[in-house]
């Protein structure tokens, strides 16, 4: 072959490839343009599909853990998205699924509150029923978006950070210098956390100061490095640690122990890990841990796909729901060292199938340690 | 860097007579990547017919819009012989001041944007051609200064598009064959760097640039001004990134969607056949380079790997998938 | 012939005194270069240290300087590997994936509160064999099917995360039991923290090896010139197969060690080391194409890394312009270290 | 001379071949070599002087035939086998490792356990210090082992070649064989000088295959010269036998043109094309006034430290200067920039072809078009037909081979490369000045001579040409003006129509 022909055919081939691509996108139309709900929906129709940020933290492992109990309490199967912490991955992968014609009871745990819309939107034009926790844009909301996007909902952040600050200011008596760990930066959930706490402080507790807050993009080994730096920049200045989820307390709290400062340092945070639970049973560093908000991912997922479980097979019609059960703020309990005993249920082997069938039994919005206790609307920060 | 020296073999070339090699065009080089998507496409099909039914071209094309744009920028970069480690970072500080700005200007925010993104690249390229400092480097200290100012404008939360945002949303939601616009958007881009690469003399000087630096500024070759302007190409085609990321979310956070395209784009580049040492490029390849990198994540999902183990075999294949389109002799060096 | 009257004439008098000359000019430029590039980068840590002493009275206490050095332990460990890699003129991007595997891997095979097997010593055996058959395959894999080294490295990242995530599964974290390993690593010994004296063993190591055996020889020559390595039938296949093996088992190391002083495993123990250790080889001098550079630089590196990130916190720099703060500086680095020797005819790449 | 007849052959070889497909490139050689001789090996490049090179140092297989090293049959598997029996190269481009010292680069090729490398791979600095230094004493070189290669001047680095090709013969008490792969191509005249007097040294302790395409050095340091042609080695004579012209002739298989060049009557009456004033480059030249005027060859004169490179550079715009004008075709600037110098109508040839002339992985049409697209281009746009033909025009006229100018330029012979960089500036509309710096640099004598009628001719079309020729001898023949620098100084001027300048006396002003 000429080397003229060979690069024309070249040129050629590369061509044609994007034509076939375009081409097969051409025929692919059918099932992509149905809008919105389309009825109850078999219940053997029906596939699960849970989508989490990454498969490390182990409060997305319990998201999975959940939406397993689901899959086999209802007899519906599973399917799990590990995004990867990418919102375009996240995308893709629930649009995968999406285009192998199922009928979706979708759980998202959004990588960034952004990606929400568009993945409504893919959910719609397939004809699932999604529900969307812990981010989403402020003005987006479900009632706006028809009955495929079921319900936005969150623990309340003010909440969680009000909580850990009361447990930090009592331990310390009113006075005393804090530290704070948030979040990536622009998380809506660690903004809130950050605002509730920040305010909890100011209101109720003026002896205290927040010397400094380090974000520590929900990253152990971070916190434990600023951590370090921290304690070498206050010293002993330091007598509360607030993080905004327990992954980055445990990273603070062994920064401490190594210099030796846990013994008079008070730490709270969000989330009451399984491993925490273990530390504050052993009273671990003088009772170093003072506070924690208790929530389970295993619950999120749960209560995530049987709302939208409960759309799709027409038991609910989205529409006719009040707000708040739209969007809604489920609660979450202030641990301390003496209440820590009640919690330890929830923690056992079975602790999520048991709360599954609890869940099947009272509905999504009345189920024990996760009830409604507020929505209809953007989480409203306090005043600074 | 990672560069692979083609040293040919100097076999005692005949004086007189045929030259045997013929190198103008690597064959399996070019098609490879190609090859290598469809493939996949073809075995993802048969394991999941229903995805390949469904839609799931438009789903690889769609979502392997910005990172088709982000590794053209990159593959001209590379093709002089650099590396841009900022252009995500680029398109993500274009992406929020898309947001920012739509509302205010309007029709003009997307021009600001890509001004502001082309002279991003292009400071790049002027500290690199008048410092004559390693790219690597360079780009690598640029990419935290853009991370930063993409943190700070945004305020540290996610930037929506207050209004006027229906124009680039579009983008997204109509489409070529059911193909949405921002993947076009690249293959125009593609076509138009081809163009570019090809038929003029500018693209002719980037490709000498990156074969032999030396003797390009001893041709006369504007080295400088052509390495500035392939770090501004790559900011351009960054901006178009930042633009597709809009379309598709309405919004954009410093740790949102395009927050990590930086190695997914070098690796679409690469996997298109780019050469990391310079001077080979083709962006008509470099699409399904791209396709490539967004279709495995995908197909992992479609054809139903384990979610835990997906991040090994995603691994895995981006090795086999260069491993395979490599074009090597037994004499080449690769680093 | 002409030619013939100079080689008869006097050529043996011009060469001696000629070679003479040159011989002496090139000792004092030896001695002399060997010192500039490290010593504009002592001054620039000076500098640093200086200007951050005078914003925090604390920067400069002893407390301070072990927690620099506790902080900077881990990411020399990995350096020490990735300047050899370097060296070689490639990259390995892997240390975070290959980190994330082993710590894993080792955590999940000691006391830990999972339980499961105890395996003591064995479990560093076996932890840090799964970094050594990461590494080998990478070098393997680079060498044998000449794929570039930031692709297979870029891939192995993954494959290491996937391995760790997947021993991690879906089951609680694994915490450290051993009484003994807990805070080991800034636990202090003779003045130092104990992940510091690991630091300085791999670093010394590290040294030896460049400096004196065939492996550290053969990888600064591969750098200069693989084509005459070839040539010169040196066993540079083996040499690059044991280069990418060693960073890996370094970087497995790292892995061990941050899991201690974190105290718990996770497939993610290693993030954000890759975005230390490679600056801060470039920082240090070592030429990205290979054959140039060294260890010693690399460390120096580190350290103005670590104090910059330790001295902006102290400081008080808001956190959201550290990264534009470090990037500046980088910048700013290897522009000084440039500016001097610009050449319009000079090759940047 | 000793009679070597006598003493027994280090080397031989017998029917030796070697094919790469269908190209036989070394077609059945025999050739015996013995203890203390020198032999010059010659050809055109492409003849297979390069393949036997590669079969001695183990790097091919031959496919027929046998060496016998010391009277035994030896296959070589690899490098290290021909190293073992005794045979080292010192190739054409250095192969050093710039990064490393002297003494580890001598000691490279030593197997383990030897050299001061140890089983375990470690390394015995003292040890390797002491033996490199012996095996520099050996050749009389005075290096210190510690120095780093990038430190040393380009003789000094041949040196290392050597003492690294004697080095494990020294240490395995075989005779060394070193073969010296064109190297005196990139050596100044005094430079040669010091590697004839180590290569007669060599004689002493073993045998030296010297390959070369300059025939007069041949003459002079060789013993024996063989003769290879298209694969095949058709002559084997004493030099005492034979003269320059035969040799050429039975290299390329033709008489040379000896015909000297008809100087130009031409009076430098018109303007000068380039007039350099006083220029000054601290370091490296300084005062330096030239006067280059059309249809005259210009050459400069000089030793590597006189500065002429550096001179012609700053005509070039490629390097600055500190003082001093430099005015071309009447615009006269401080600092050029190559683009403007270009724009001016300066062409540059520069010395090293590969690196610096010419894109090697581009195709030699490309590479004609690089600077000066000509008819080839659009405002902005290429047209690859009209380039093509373009290409044709001048692969025609430079007689540039194979006829195919769509192929990498990396895949052409030295000679044709060299022409297609030539061909890079003269499609230029405007070629006023041609600054060639050692054009004719690795260039066997057939490609030699056709490259010199090339540059003569562009010449008589009215252009400047400023040369920086490899000898003396290549500015007798084709300058019209020749200077003299010396230590960054002009040292003698020369008008080759009304002077004839002894080469002596030429030479004296260089040193």
């Amino acid at each position: 072959m000429s080397l003229k022909k060979k690069r024309g055919a070249l040129r050629l081939a590369a061509f044609a490839a994007v034509a076939a691509l375009a081409l097969a996108g051409c025929t692919s139309t059918a099932g992509g343009t149905a809008t919105g709900s389309s009825g109850p929906i078999a219940k053997e129709d029906l596939v699960l599909v849970a989508s989490v940020i990454n498969t490390t933290n182990p409060y997305f492992i319990a998201n999975i853990e959940g939406a397993k109990a689901l899959s086999k309490k209802l007899d519906i199967p599973l399917e799990i998205i590990d995004s990867q912490g990418s919102s375009q991955t996240e995308i893709s992968k629930i649009q995968a699924i999406l285009a192998q014609g199922k009928k979706v009871v979708m759980f998202v745990n959004t990588v960034a509150s952004s990606d929400t819309p568009t993945i409504v939107d893919a959910v719609k034009r397939a004809g699932g029923y999604v529900s969307i926790w812990w981010n989403k844009p402020d003005n987006f909301e479900p009632w706006d978006s028809g009955d495929n996007f079921v319900a936005f909902q969150k623990h309340p952040g003010v909440d969680s950070g009000r909580c850990n600050a009361k447990a930090i200011g009592d331990a310390l008596g009113g006075k005393g210098n804090v530290i704070m760990f948030p979040g990536v930066q622009d998380s809506t959930t660690s903004q809130t956390r950050v605002a509730g706490f920040e305010a909890e402080m100011r209101e109720n507790y003026p002896g205290i100061k927040i010397l400094e807050n380090q974000p520590s993009n929900w990253d152990p080994q971070l916190a434990n490095q600023n951590a370090k730096d921290l304690i070498a920049k206050y010293g002993d200045q330091i007598n509360g640690v607030w993080s905004a989820d327990d992954g980055m307390q445990l990273g603070a709290i062994q920064a401490f122990d190594d210099a030796g400062l846990l013994d008079k340092v008070k730490f709270a945070s969000d989330g009451l890990y399984p491993d925490t639970v273990a530390l504050m049973e052993k009273g671990y560093g003088n009772n170093a841990i003072v506070g924690e908000t208790f929530h389970r991912g295993y619950m999120a997922s749960a209560i995530g796909l049987y709302t939208a479980y409960l759309a799709a097979t027409g038991e609910i019609v989205p529409s006719e729901l009040p707000k708040d059960k739209r969007t809604s703020f489920f609660d979450i309990k202030c641990v301390t060292p003496d209440t820590l005993g009640d919690y330890l249920k929830y923690d056992t082997p079975t602790a999520a199938a048991d709360f599954v069938d609890q869940l099947v039994e009272k509905g999504p919005w009345d189920t024990e340690p996760a009830t409604l206790i507020g929505g209809g609307g953007p989480e409203v920060l306090p005043k600074p | 860097m990672s560069k692979i020296d083609n040293e040919t073999t100097k076999i005692a070339v005949p004086a007189r007579g045929k030259l045997q090699s013929v190198k103008r065009i690597g064959g399996w080089h070019a098609i490879g990547p190609i090859v290598i998507f469809l493939v996949i496409l073809v075995v993802v099909a048969i394991l999941t017919p229903a995805f390949i039914g469904g839609g799931g071209l438009a789903i690889i094309a769609s979502s392997s819009a910005p990172i088709l744009l982000l590794a053209l920028g990159q593959a001209m970069v590379l093709n002089v012989g650099s590396i841009d480690l900022s252009n995500a970072a680029i398109g993500l500080l274009g992406a929020i001041l898309l947001a920012l700005t739509l509302g205010p200007v309007a029709g003009l925010s997307p021009l600001i944007v890509l001004l502001a993104t082309t002279a991003f690249g292009a400071v790049n390229g002027l500290i690199l051609a008048y410092a004559q400092v390693p790219s690597f480097a360079l780009t690598l200290g640029t990419l935290g200064i853009f991370q930063a100012v993409a943190l700070v404008a945004s305020g540290r939360t996610t930037v929506y598009v207050s209004s006027n945002g229906e124009g680039v949303h579009a983008l997204y939601e109509s489409g070529i064959a059911n193909v949405p616009m921002t993947f076009w958007m690249g293959v125009l881009l593609a076509v138009a760097l081809w163009v570019l690469l090809r038929y003029t003399r500018i693209g002719r000087g980037m490709t000498a640039i990156g074969k032999n630096e030396s003797a390009a500024i001893f041709s006369a070759v504007r080295t400088r001004s052509l390495k500035v302007l392939a770090f501004a190409l790559s900011g351009f085609a960054a901006g178009l990134a930042g633009i597709a990321i809009i379309a598709q979310a309405g919004s954009a956070s410093p740790t949102g969607l395009g927050s990590d395209l930086l190695l997914p784009a070098i690796a679409a580049a690469l996997i298109g056949g780019t050469s990391i040492s310079g001077g080979v490029v083709n962006p008509l390849t470099v699409i399904f380079g791209a396709l490539t990198v967004a279709l495995v994540p995908i197909a992992t999902t479609a054809v139903g790997i384990e979610a835990q183990a997906q991040s090994l075999v995603y691994g895995a294949v981006i090795i086999g998938v260069v491993a395979l389109t490599m074009s090597r002799n037994k004499t080449s060096i690769v680093k | 012939m002409v030619d013939k009257v100079l080689s008869e004439q006097g050529a043996g008098s011009i060469s001696t005194t000629a070679i003479r000359i040159r011989e002496s000019g090139i000792e004092r430029r030896a001695r002399f270069r060997g010192l500039a590039e490290p010593l504009s980068l002592l001054v620039a840590l000076a500098v640093l240290i200086g200007v951050f002493s005078l914003f925090n009275e604390r920067f400069l206490t002893a407390s301070n300087f072990q927690n620099v050095l506790t902080q900077s332990a881990i990411p020399l460990i990995v350096a020490v590997g990735a300047t050899l890699v370097i060296l070689l003129g490639s990259i390995d991007l892997s240390v975070e994936g290959v980190m994330g595997a082993t710590g894993m891997t080792w955590i999940l095979l000691s006391a830990n509160s999972r339980g499961g097997g105890d395996l003591g010593p064995w479990a560093w055996v076996i932890a840090l064999g799964v970094a050594l058959v990461l590494g080998v395959a990478s070098g393997l894999i680079f060498t044998a099917l000449k794929v570039p080294s930031f692709i297979v490295t870029l891939g192995m990242w993954y494959v290491g995360l996937g391995i760790a995530t997947m021993l991690y599964g879906t089951d609680l974290l694994p915490r450290l039991e051993d009484e003994g390993l807990k805070g080991w690593t800034s636990r202090i010994s003779f003045g130092l923290p104990n992940s510091f004296w690991v630091a300085l063993l791999v670093i010394g190591l590290g040294m030896f090896v460049l400096r004196s055996t065939r492996i550290g020889r053969v990888t600064l020559a591969i750098g200069n010139s693989e084509t005459i390595v070839r040539s010169a039938g040196l066993p540079a296949f083996r040499v690059k197969v044991a280069v990418f093996a060693i960073a890996a088992l370094l970087s497995g190391l790292g892995g061990i060690l941050a899991t201690v002083q974190l105290d718990i495993g996770s497939p993610t123990v290693g993030s954000g080391v890759l975005f230390i250790v490679i600056p801060a080889v470039v920082i240090g001098g070592t030429h990205l194409g290979g054959g140039k550079g060294g260890i010693l630089r690399t460390v120096l590196g580190v350290f103005l890394l670590t104090i910059l990130n330790n001295g902006l916190i102290l400081s008080g720099v808001e956190s959201s312009y550290q990264s534009a703060v470090t990037g500046a500086i980088l910048v700013a680095a290897i522009v000084f270290a440039a500016w001097s020797q610009r050449d319009r005819l000079q090759v940047a790449k | 001379m000793n009679d070597v007849t006598t003493t027994p052959a280090v080397l031989r070889l017998d029917s030796v071949s070697k094919s790469f497909g269908s190209n036989r490139a070394v077609r059945g050689v025999s050739l015996n070599i013995h203890s203390g001789e020198v032999i010059g090996l010659i050809g055109e490049n492409g003849a297979g002087k390069s393949t036997l090179l590669k079969i001695l140092s183990g790097n091919y297989r031959h496919d027929e035939g046998t060496i016998a090293v010391n009277g035994q049959t030896i296959q070589f598997r690899g490098p290290a086998d021909a190293l073992r029996a005794g045979i080292g190269v010192v190739h054409q481009e250095q192969s050093l490792f710039t990064n490393l010292t002297v003494a580890e680069n001598i000691e490279v090729n030593t197997p383990m356990g030897r050299g001061g490398v140890n089983r375990l791979g470690l390394y015995n600095w003292r040890r390797l210090y002491a033996d490199a230094a012996k095996a520099l004493d050996l050749i009389g070189s005075h290096l210190n082992p510690k120095t780093r290669v990038s430190d040393l001047s380009f003789v000094d680095r041949q040196m290392v070649e050597i003492a690294r090709a004697i080095r494990v013969s020294a240490a395995s008490h075989t005779t060394p064989l070193v073969i010296l792969d064109e190297p005196t191509a990139i050596l100044e005249r005094t430079e040669t000088a010091i590697l004839e007097r180590e290569i007669s040294k060599l004689r002493d302790i073993g045998s030296v295959i010297f390959v070369s395409h300059r025939l007069d050095e041949v003459m002079r340091i060789c013993d024996r010269v063989v003769v290879m042609r298209d694969g095949e080695l058709i002559a084997d004579r004493r030099v005492d036998d034979v003269t320059e012209e035969e040799l050429f002739r039975l290299m390329v298989g033709r008489e040379t043109h000896a015909a000297v060049r008809n100087r130009r009557s031409i009076e430098p009456t018109s303007s000068p094309v380039i007039s350099i004033h006083d220029l000054t480059r601290a370091g490296s030249y300084a005062d330096v006034s030239i006067n280059a005027y059309p249809g005259r060859i210009l050459a400069i004169l000089g030793t590597s430290g006189s500065g002429r490179e550096s001179v012609a550079r700053a005509i070039f715009g490629a390097e600055g200067f500190d003082s001093g004008s430099v005015s071309i075709a009447g615009y006269s600037g401080r600092q050029l920039s190559i683009k403007h110098a270009v724009d001016l109508g300066v062409g540059y040839v520069p010395a090293e072809r590969k690196t610096e002339g010419m894109v090697g992985g581009m195709p030699a049409d490309e590479n004609i078009t690089l600077t000066h697209p000509g008819s080839a281009a659009l405002g902005p746009f290429e047209l690859p037909r009209r380039r093509l033909s373009l290409a044709r025009m001048w692969f025609e006229k430079l007689d540039i081979r194979p006829r195919e100018p769509e192929h990498m330029l990396q895949d052409f012979s030295g000679g044709n490369q060299q022409k297609v960089v030539l061909a890079k500036w003269l499609n230029s509309s405007n070629l006023k000045a041609l600054v060639l710096d050692h054009p004719l640099r690795g260039l066997d004598p057939g490609a030699a001579e056709t490259v010199n009628a090339q540059i003569r001719s562009v010449c008589d079309d009215g252009t400047a040409i400023i040369l920086i020729p490899d000898t003396i001898d290549e500015a007798l023949d084709i300058a019209d003006d020749i200077v003299v620098m010396r230590d960054g100084r002009i040292s003698g001027v020369f008008d080759l129509g009304h002077d004839n300048p002894a080469t002596l006396d030429l030479l004296e002003r260089m040193l």
